[in-house]
C-alpha cells in the first residue's frame, strides 16, 4: 500500500503541467477560475486543442482514439486541470454516448459518430428525462413508432443540459407498446437536431443560468439505422452507462481547486479585527468540509483502485454521487458566507464575455449566492440523491 | 403571559393577509420585480393608505405604536408574499433611524411624508470592506465651513436606486474599526457628486454601489450627534433584524407547506412521493424547524417589546436560530420538488432565493450565533 | 401578547423560592444537581414534603387535592424547581394512573388509590411495553382470563422504570380473544405487585444504571374491581395519557439549569491559553443549543397557552419531545466534550449515598459519559422519537 | 497508487481476525472485562507469541517494521473484537516513546521484555487541569543528586493500574503551560510515595489516577535529554492516535452491519423494521460514514508512513473526522436498535461505548478538527 507516484507517473505530471501551461487559453482559464459559464464556442475552441494534443477522450480505449490512461494518469489530469483553471470538457458526446456507441454500436456507427466526437466537430446533447419523470427514467413516455426504415418519435424530453448548442441527441424512446414489460420496450436513438420536428425551449434556473431546455419531437422521423444495439434494450445499455459515470460526479479535483480559492478570498476578507479565514468558526466549518473531501478523495481513489484491477464500479459508488454534490453545495455556502453582503447582487451583464463596465462585488465572490441557487441542482439531477440512497440500501445493504 | 393577538393585531394581520391573498399573487409579483422600478407605486401607496407605513412608528411620531409585535404580524404576511415593496428598507430601517435618532424637526419634516407613502429613504451602511461590522467605515465627511463633505464607497444598499435621500453613516473621527467617530448624515440623492449603480439582488429586490466623490451636505442634514450615531445605528440594525426574521418565518411556513402539498400529488414509481417515508420524516424536520423559529421570534419580539426596543441577545438569537432554520427548510423544498424546484418558473424557487439571501442580510448566521455568545 | 408575570405570579414565585429555599433537603438538593440518580427513600421523603405543602399534584384537578395552577404557575414551578435542584416526582403515579383514574375510574376506586397517591404511601410503576414489542403498542401479548371476579393474567412487561420500588403496577392487558379487533381487546388493569406470581428481574442500561425492569406476570389473580373503566376500552385511556403527558417530557426547565452549569464549569476549565468556554467551537456549539432551548421554551409555552384556552394538546406538541430529547441529549454531549478525560471512569462506588472514599474527577463531570450513554433512552422510550415523526406526518401533515 | 495489503499484511489481518473470530466472542470478552486485572494474562502472551506486540516496531529495535499500515491492520480488528487487552497504552504509545525517545541501552533492557510480553508499560500524561495540551503539566521533577524527586497527579492514566512501569512526563523547568522544560522519566510503580487508584473506564477499559508524593527517580531513569520531550511525546500520542483511529474504523463496521442485520429480522407493525424507507436512508448514511472514516484513515496511515511517522495535520484529519462519524454511526446503531440497544445484555451498546471514548481520548473531535485548521 502507498501513495507515491511513480517516476513515470511524475514525467507524466510534468506534461500536464507543460501542456497546460503552454496551450490553455487565458480567457478561459480566468472565466474558468471565475467560475463563469463559459459559451460554446470556449468549449469547443479547448476540446479541439485537447483533440490536437490526442488527449480528448480519457476514458476511451486507445482503439478508438482514447488516451488509455492509468486510474493515477486520470487522477492527474484531473487535479491539474482543477488547478490550472482549465473547465471540464462537456460530456455528453465523449463521456456519455460515445461508450455507449464504442460498447453497443455497430462498426457503421463508430466509424460514423466516434471521430466526429473526437474532433469535438459535433455537439451532443443527452434525452433521458421527461417532464414529470423525475428519477423515475423507465416510466418514460416519449414514442418512437416503426414505419419501414424509420421510427416516428413523438414526446418531450426535459432537463437536456446545453440542448440550445446540440447537432445531435441521444435519446431513450419507448419502442414497444403497453403490452411489452416497462423496460423491455426502450430502445436507444441518436436523432439529428436540425430536423424541422424538434423544438428547443429554454428552462432557466434559479440562478438566471440558461443551462438546461426541454426538447420537444413532433413526427420526427430517425432512420432505424440510428438505434444502437437491439431494440428492447436501450434501458440495459443506459444503465451500465449510468454506473460508468458514476465517479467522475464526484468532482474531487474541482472542489479541491475551490477550497483554495475560498481560503485565498477568505484571508482577504475582513472580519471584525481579523480576517474571515482566521475567525474560528468559520475555520471550523473550513476544515470539516476540506477533511470530508480528502476522505472523499481517497474513497474515489479506492473505487479507481478496484476498477483497475477489472472490478466494475460497484452500487457502492454511488456514495460518490451524494459525497460530491453535498460537499460542492457545502462550499457554495462557505462562498455565500465569505461574500456576506456581495453574495446577493444578480447583475447578468458583468458575466457576458466582452463585459466592460463596472463590476460590482470582488470577482468570483459577487455571484456566489447564484451559482450557490444553481448548484442546487446537482443534488436533483443524475439521479437525485434519494435515488442514490435507495440503489446502496437495495444493493449494497440488501435491505 | 399571553401569546395571543389583540384585537387591533389581529385586524392589521386580516388587513395584510387580504392583500397579500388577492393581490399578490405570484404572477403580479413578477411583473413588479420585472418593472422598471423593481416594486409597485401603486401598492407602496396603498401601504400607506391602509396605515401600514405607520406601524414602526410610535404614536407621538404619527405612528401606530410602534411594537415589534405589531411589525411582526406585518412582516410574517410580507414573507408570506415575497413582497418587494420596500418596507424593510426605507420604512423599518430608515425610517427607524430618524425615529430614533433625528431631531423633532427633522422627524417632522420627514417621517409625515414618509407615513403618507411620498419619500422614499435608503440607508447606506455596508461598505465593500465592512462585512457585518458596522463600525467598519472608511466613507469619510470632513467639515467645511457649515457642509460635510463627503467620499467614500457605500455597498449594496437596500432600495439605494429609488430612494428620494439617503442615510449615510459616515467618519467623522478615528480609525477604521472604531466604535466612536460615526455620524449620520442625510443625503440628497441628486446631490452633485453622488454617483448610484441600481441593480437586482438574486431575490427579487433591488440595491445600489453609492459612491460619493466630494459630496457636499449642509450640516443641518446631520441626524444625531458628530461622531455618535453608532448606538443608534446599532438599534436601528437590529429593529430590521428582527422585521427580516419575520418575513423569513412567513416565507417559510409558506414554503414548508407548500412542499408537504406537493408531494401528496407528485407521483414517482406510482406513488405520491409524500408517502415515502424518508421523505415524510424530512418533511416533520421542516416543520419543527419552522416551528421552533417562529418560537425564537415570539420570543425575540416580545423582549424587544418588554425593552423598549433593545433586545440585541434576542435578536441574534432569533436571527441565528431562523437562519438555520430557513436553510434547512428552503434546501428541502428544493431538494424535494426536484427539477421543477430549480427553475425559474415555480414561486418555490423564489421563497427559496429569499430564504438564501436573508441568512446574509444584516449578519449571517454564525455572525449572529457568535454575537448571541457574547464573542 | 406579553411575556411580564402579573404581581400574582410573582408572589407565587416567590412564595416558590421560599419554600424551596426552607423546604428541600440539602442531601437531596445535592445529589440532584450533581446528577446522581437518587434513592426510593430521597424520592419518597421529597414528596411527601410537597405534599404537606399542598404541592404534590401541580396537575391533578383541585377537587382531589391539585393545586389547580394556571399554565404560568406550572413553568414558575418547573423553573425554580430545577434552579433550586429539586427532583422531578416520580411520575407513575402522580402525573400517569392518576389521571386515568380520576378522569374514567369509578367513585370507588377514586377514593381507594387517589389519597395514598397524594400521600405518596403508595410507589406506582408502569406496564406498557413488552419484550420485543417496542414502539408498536397496540401488539401486546399480556393476556387477562376472566374467571368469576377475578382475571387470571400471565405475560410479561418491559422498561418497567423504578419497578424494583413499585407497590403497585397499571397495566394493559388483553381481555379479548385474537376474533377482536386488536386494540378493542385491551383493558386497563392496577395489579399489586405484592402477589407471588409476579417476579422483577432488572435490566441494567448502558450506563451502569438499575433503572428498568422486565415484570412477569405468571398466573397473577387481579379482581375485576381493579379494572379502570369498560373491558376492551383500555387502549383509548392509554392513548389519552400519552398526548396528556407529551409537555412535560420537553424538560425545558431541567436543560436551562444543566446549560447554566455547564457554563459554569466550561468557564473553570481550561483549554490552551484560556477557559473552554472562551474557545469559539465550544461557544459556538453551545449558543446553537441555547438558542434552540430557548425555542423549545416558547414552543411549550405556545402549546401551554392554547391548552389553557381550552384546546387538548395536538400531535404538534410530539415536536416537544422531539426537540426535548435532542437538546438534552446534545447537552450530555458537551458535558463530555468538557470533561475530557474525566468522563471516561466509571466508579460505581462514588454514586452510592454514603461514599465517603477518594472521588475521581471533578464532581458532576466525572459522570458525563455514563450519563450519556444512559440518556440515549430517552429518544427511545415514551414513543421513540420515529413513532413521534410518524404522527406529526400524518396527523400534522396530512401524509 | 496501491491500496491492496502486502502478503505480510494480509496474513497478519487473518492472523489476528481468526483470533477475534474464534477466541474473542462478546461472552469470553464479558469474562475478560469482569476479572481482576481487567484483561487477559493469557491473550496478550498469545499476542507475544504470534508475533503481534512486534508490529509498532522498527526491525531495528526487534520489531516487524513500525509501519502505520501494519498498526492499522491489527487495530482494525481489534475493533471488530473490542479487545481490551492493552496494546494501545503498553505497546504503541508506551513503547512507541522508548523507541523514538530512548538510549539504545534503555531499548534493549525494554523493548524486548515488552516484545516478548513481559513487561506492562503505561504513559502518565494527563493531569486533571490539562484537558489535552501535552504541555499542560503540574507534576514537577527537582534533581536532587543523582535523583529527580517527583510530585504530583496524573489523571485517568490508561493500563495505569496493571502497569509494572510508569512513563511520566514532568516540568523539570518553566511555566504551566510552556512546551519547554518537559522531561520523561520512567518509574517503577513499586517506588516509595507512588499511590495508584485504579478503577475501570465506561468502555470496559482500565484507568488509574497516579499520585507522586516526594518520589525518587535515580537520573538514568529519563527517557531522553532534560527538557526536551515534548516533540517525542507528541509524535507518540500523534502515532497511537491514528491506531486508535483505526479501532473505530473496526468497531464501526462491526456496528453498522450489525444494525443493518438486526433491522432485516426485527419486526415492528408487521414488518421487518429495515423495510422502512426513513431508517434505510439513515443506514445509508451509517454506511457512508463509515466509508469515509474508513478513506481517511487509510490517508493519514499513508501519509505517516510516507513522511518517517510524521503526520500531525493527517492524523487530526483522521481524529476529526472518525470522531464524527464514531458519533453518528453509534447514536444511530443505539436508535434504530431501540430498547434493546440501551441495555448492557446486547454486544451493540459496548460498541457504542468504545466509539463514544474514542470521540475524546487523544483529543475530542473538536480539538483536532481546530487542530488541522491550523487554530
Amino acid at each position: 500500500m502507498n501513495i507515491d507516484f511513480s517516476s513515470e507517473e511524475l514525467a507524466f505530471q510534468q506534461e500536464v503541467q507543460q501542456f497546460l501551461q503552454e496551450k490553455l487559453p487565458a480567457d478561459i482559464r480566468e472565466r474558468t477560475l471565475k467560475e463563469i459559464p463559459l459559451d460554446k464556442e470556449s468549449f469547443v475552441r479547448w476540446q479541439k486543442i485537447l483533440y490536437e494534443q490526442g488527449w480528448a477522450a480519457t476514458n476511451w480505449p486507445m482503439e478508438y482514439g482514447g488516451t488509455g490512461w492509468t486510474p493515477t494518469q486520470k487522477y492527474i489530469w484531473a487535479n491539474e486541470c482543477a488547478n490550472f483553471g482549465a473547465p471540464d470538457v462537456i460530456p455528453f458526446g465523449l463521456k456519455m454516448v460515445a461508450p455507449v456507441i464504442f460498447t453497443y454500436g455497430s462498426e457503421e456507427q463508430k466509424q460514423r459518430f466516434l471521430p466526429d466526437i473526437l474532433a469535438s466537430n459535433v455537439w451532443w446533447c443527452q434525452g433521458y428525462s421527461e417532464p414529470n419523470a423525475g428519477s423515475d427514467l423507465a416510466s418514460l413516455k416519449t414514442t418512437a413508432v416503426r414505419e419501414g426504415d424509420e421510427y416516428v418519435v413523438n414526446g418531450s424530453k426535459t432537463w437536456t443540459t446545453l440542448g440550445q448548442y446540440a447537432d445531435w441527441i441521444f435519446c431513450l424512446v419507448r419502442t414497444g407498446g403497453p403490452e411489452i414489460k416497462n423496460q423491455a420496450a426502450i430502445s436507444f436513438l441518436l436523432i439529428e437536431m436540425n430536423h424541422p420536428g424538434i423544438t428547443v425551449s429554454p428552462i432557466i434556473t434559479l440562478g438566471g443560468h440558461h443551462e438546461v431546455n426541454e426538447v420537444h419531437f413532433d413526427n420526427v422521423r430517425v432512420p432505424v439505422a440510428n438505434r444502437i444495439g437491439e431494440e428492447g434494450q436501450g434501458w440495459t445499455y443506459a444503465k451500465v452507462l449510468l454506473t460508468h459515470e458514476r465517479t467522475g460526479i464526484a468532482r474531487v479535483a474541482t472542489s479541491k481547486k475551490r477550497l483554495q480559492t475560498l481560503k485565498t478570498l477568505a484571508s482577504e476578507t475582513c472580519d471584525g479585527g481579523a480576517s474571515l479565514l482566521e475567525n474560528p468558526a468559520f475555520a471550523q466549518r473550513l476544515a470539516e468540509v476540506e477533511i470530508d473531501l480528502l476522505g472523499l478523495e481517497f474513497t474515489e481513489l479506492r473505487t479507481l483502485a478496484a476498477v483497475s484491477t477489472g472490478k466494475a464500479p460497484g452500487p457502492e459508488s454511488s456514495i460518490l454521487k451524494i459525497k460530491g454534490t453535498e460537499i460542492a453545495q457545502f462550499i457554495d455556502e462557505l462562498y455565500m458566507e465569505t461574500a456576506g453582503y456581495y453574495g446577493m447582487p444578480f447583475v447578468r451583464e458583468q458575466f457576458k464575455s466582452g463585459f466592460d463596465g463596472e463590476w460590482v462585488g470582488p470577482g468570483v465572490i459577487s455571484s456566489s449566492v447564484p451559482r450557490y441557487l444553481n448548484n442546487r441542482k446537482s443534488s436533483i439531477y443524475g439521479g437525485s440523491n434519494e435515488i442514490q440512497k435507495n440503489i446502496i440500501s437495495k444493493w449494497v445493504l440488501g435491505l | 403571559m399571553d401569546f395571543s393577538y389583540s384585537e387591533e393585531q389581529q385586524l392589521l394581520q386580516n388587513s395584510v393577509s387580504k392583500f397579500i391573498q388577492q393581490d399578490y399573487d405570484f404572477d403580479r409579483r413578477c411583473k413588479i420585480v420585472n418593472s422598471d422600478i423593481g416594486f409597485s407605486q401603486e401598492n407602496w401607496q396603498l401601504f400607506a393608505e391602509l396605515g401600514w407605513l405607520m406601524v414602526p412608528f410610535k404614536v407621538e411620531d404619527g405612528g401606530l405604536g410602534g411594537f415589534a409585535v405589531d411589525l411582526m404580524v406585518v412582516m410574517e404576511e410580507f414573507g408570506r408574499g415575497l413582497v418587494v415593496e420596500p418596507f424593510l428598507a426605507c420604512a423599518v430601517l430608515s425610517g427607524g433611524l430618524i425615529a430614533d435618532g433625528a431631531s423633532e424637526a427633522q422627524k417632522r419634516e420627514l417621517l409625515g411624508l414618509l407615513i403618507e407613502g411620498q419619500l422614499q429613504l435608503a440607508f447606506a451602511f455596508a461598505e465593500p470592506q465592512s462585512r457585518y461590522n458596522l463600525a467598519d467605515i472608511t466613507t469619510t465627511a470632513v467639515l467645511d465651513g457649515d457642509s460635510y463633505i463627503l467620499n467614500g464607497h457605500k455597498a449594496v444598499v437596500l432600495n439605494g436606486g429609488a430612494a428620494d435621500k439617503l442615510l449615510v453613516s459616515v467618519r467623522t473621527s478615528g480609525a477604521q474599526q472604531d466604535c466612536d467617530g460615526i455620524t449620520l448624515l442625510l443625503v440628497d440623492t441628486n446631490t452633485a457628486g453622488l454617483h448610484r449603480h441600481e441593480y437586482a439582488t438574486v431575490d427579487g429586490h433591488r440595491a445600489a454601489e453609492i459612491k460619493f466623490n466630494n459630496v457636499k451636505v449642509p450640516i443641518a442634514n446631520r441626524v444625531g450627534g458628530e461622531g455618535t450615531a453608532l448606538p443608534v445605528i446599532g438599534k436601528a440594525i437590529d429593529r430590521a433584524t428582527l422585521a427580516l426574521c419575520a418575513e423569513a418565518v412567513g416565507a417559510m411556513e409558506k414554503i414548508y407547506k407548500k412542499t408537504v402539498e406537493y408531494t401528496k400529488t407528485r407521483e414517482q414509481f406510482g406513488v405520491a412521493i409524500g408517502k415515502f417515508q424518508a421523505l415524510q420524516h424530512r418533511m416533520v424536520d421542516m416543520f419543527t424547524e419552522y416551528e421552533q423559529a417562529r418560537s425564537v421570534l415570539l420570543m425575540a419580539a416580545l423582549k424587544m417589546d418588554a425593552n423598549k426596543g433593545v433586545a440585541p441577545k434576542a435578536v441574534s438569537a432569533a436571527k441565528s436560530r431562523i437562519g438555520k432554520a430557513a436553510r434547512l427548510i428552503g434546501q428541502e423544498a428544493i431538494q424535494l420538488h426536484g427539477g421543477i424546484g430549480v427553475t425559474e418558473e415555480l414561486d418555490v424557487g423564489h421563497f427559496f432565493k429569499r430564504l438564501t439571501t436573508v441568512q446574509y442580510i444584516f449578519g449571517s448566521t454564525d455572525f449572529h450565533t457568535l454575537r448571541f455568545a457574547g464573542h
